[in-house]
């Protein structure tokens, strides 16, 4: 299951649906908004999404990483809109019979997700706030 | 009518988010993009890095959008 | 912090203590208790523990994963006694600034636990049971 | 008096998990584990793959312990 969701992320609720019998691993990565970035205290962040796109790449990557590694299950959830210091932005599990494969599978889908899903961030200081652009810029 | 759709930043240059733009040829994507900037100078500081969807597909400068497409563009992402 | 619990874990009240505001990516891990193994139907797992050894064990892997990557914070939490399919054993949490050490010090963590922290498991199956033994054996 | 551990298949095979040895001089680990090997000849298929510690620390074969040492035999783990 793949979501874009705008209230906070539950992860305990979501997982239930991954740990399945034939789970013997189960691999979580949150993405938290971080007080600091690039030298300046951040007050809080916004998330903007190309919705439907952004839900269509989600898919994507998890049907690769499916197809790519014996998997029991994956699910990832973005928030978008404002974040507070210390929410977690997006949150990505990953269960399998053998760990090895939950964990590779768990960073492939974080590094995918930020060179391919359609979402911003502004960050927010004290004095001003500025759209962060990804790794073409 | 070509929908344009502008996130982020591109949006922001530009004061909206949706334009629709007339057409009665394709369109190569390219040219989608200069007409944009011809009414929206500031976009053009865009034009190497920008990224391009047509109907929530990436795609590239060459490709050819007609009346109904729906076109983003949007600056390298930064989700995560 | 590292412990050994006889109760079953709850990672969600764990993992605040090491979400501080420094940090920008939270890993976790669990293992699972499978329903099968070496070809076998599992009913339930036991865990036995030289439980003062594996706290020391425990301990010296947690501040060898903080010496080598710079994390926020670092938690292990090992079950002991009965466990049900699906129930977790173990459960890590990593926390850094950056993603990348995160995943390394979580995987570290675990596959290194798995080696040298005195713990042993026993399968039930439904005609009998076996003490697992690891690596060496 | 020396203090010994044992767990897993080893206690189950000594049918005890604690057990006292006298001495009056240091022995090295290994004559600990042969005197455990006399009196449960169980042991002796584990002489290569036991783990040894002494006072909650791994240790080798020649290690010498003395009365009031903790001396632990166990099979290789498989927590996790």
């Amino acid at each position: 299951m793949v979501a874009l969701v705008t209230e906070e992320i539950r992860p305990r609720e979501l997982i239930q649906q991954i740990k399945v019998p034939e789970a013997g691993a189960l691999v979580t990565f949150d993405g938290i908004v971080r007080n600091h970035a690039r030298g300046r205290r951040v007050r809080y962040l916004e998330y903007e999404a190309y919705g439907s796109m952004a839900e269509r790449e989600m898919e994507k990557i998890r049907t690769e990483a499916l197809s790519r590694w014996p998997l029991t299950g994956l699910l990832i959830v973005h928030r978008v809109g404002r974040l507070e210091i210390g929410e977690s932005s997006v949150f990505i599990a990953v269960s399998a019979a053998h760990r090895g494969d939950a964990f590779d599978a768990c960073r492939y889908t974080i590094d995918t997700l930020k060179q391919t899903v359609p979402i911003w961030k502004k960050e927010h200081y004290d004095d001003g706030e500025v759209w962060i652009e990804g790794y073409g810029a | 009518m070509i929908q344009i759709r502008l996130f982020a930043t591109l949006k922001d240059i530009a004061g909206t988010d949706r334009i629709e733009l007339e057409t009665d040829r394709p369109l190569p994507v390219r040219e989608v993009f200069d007409q944009l900037v011809q009414r929206y100078p500031g976009l053009a500081r865009y034009s190497t890095v920008v990224q391009k969807a047509v109907n929530e597909e990436y795609t590239d400068w060459e490709r050819e959008v007609v009346s109904g497409d729906e076109v983003a563009f949007f600056p390298p992402v930064s989700g995560g």
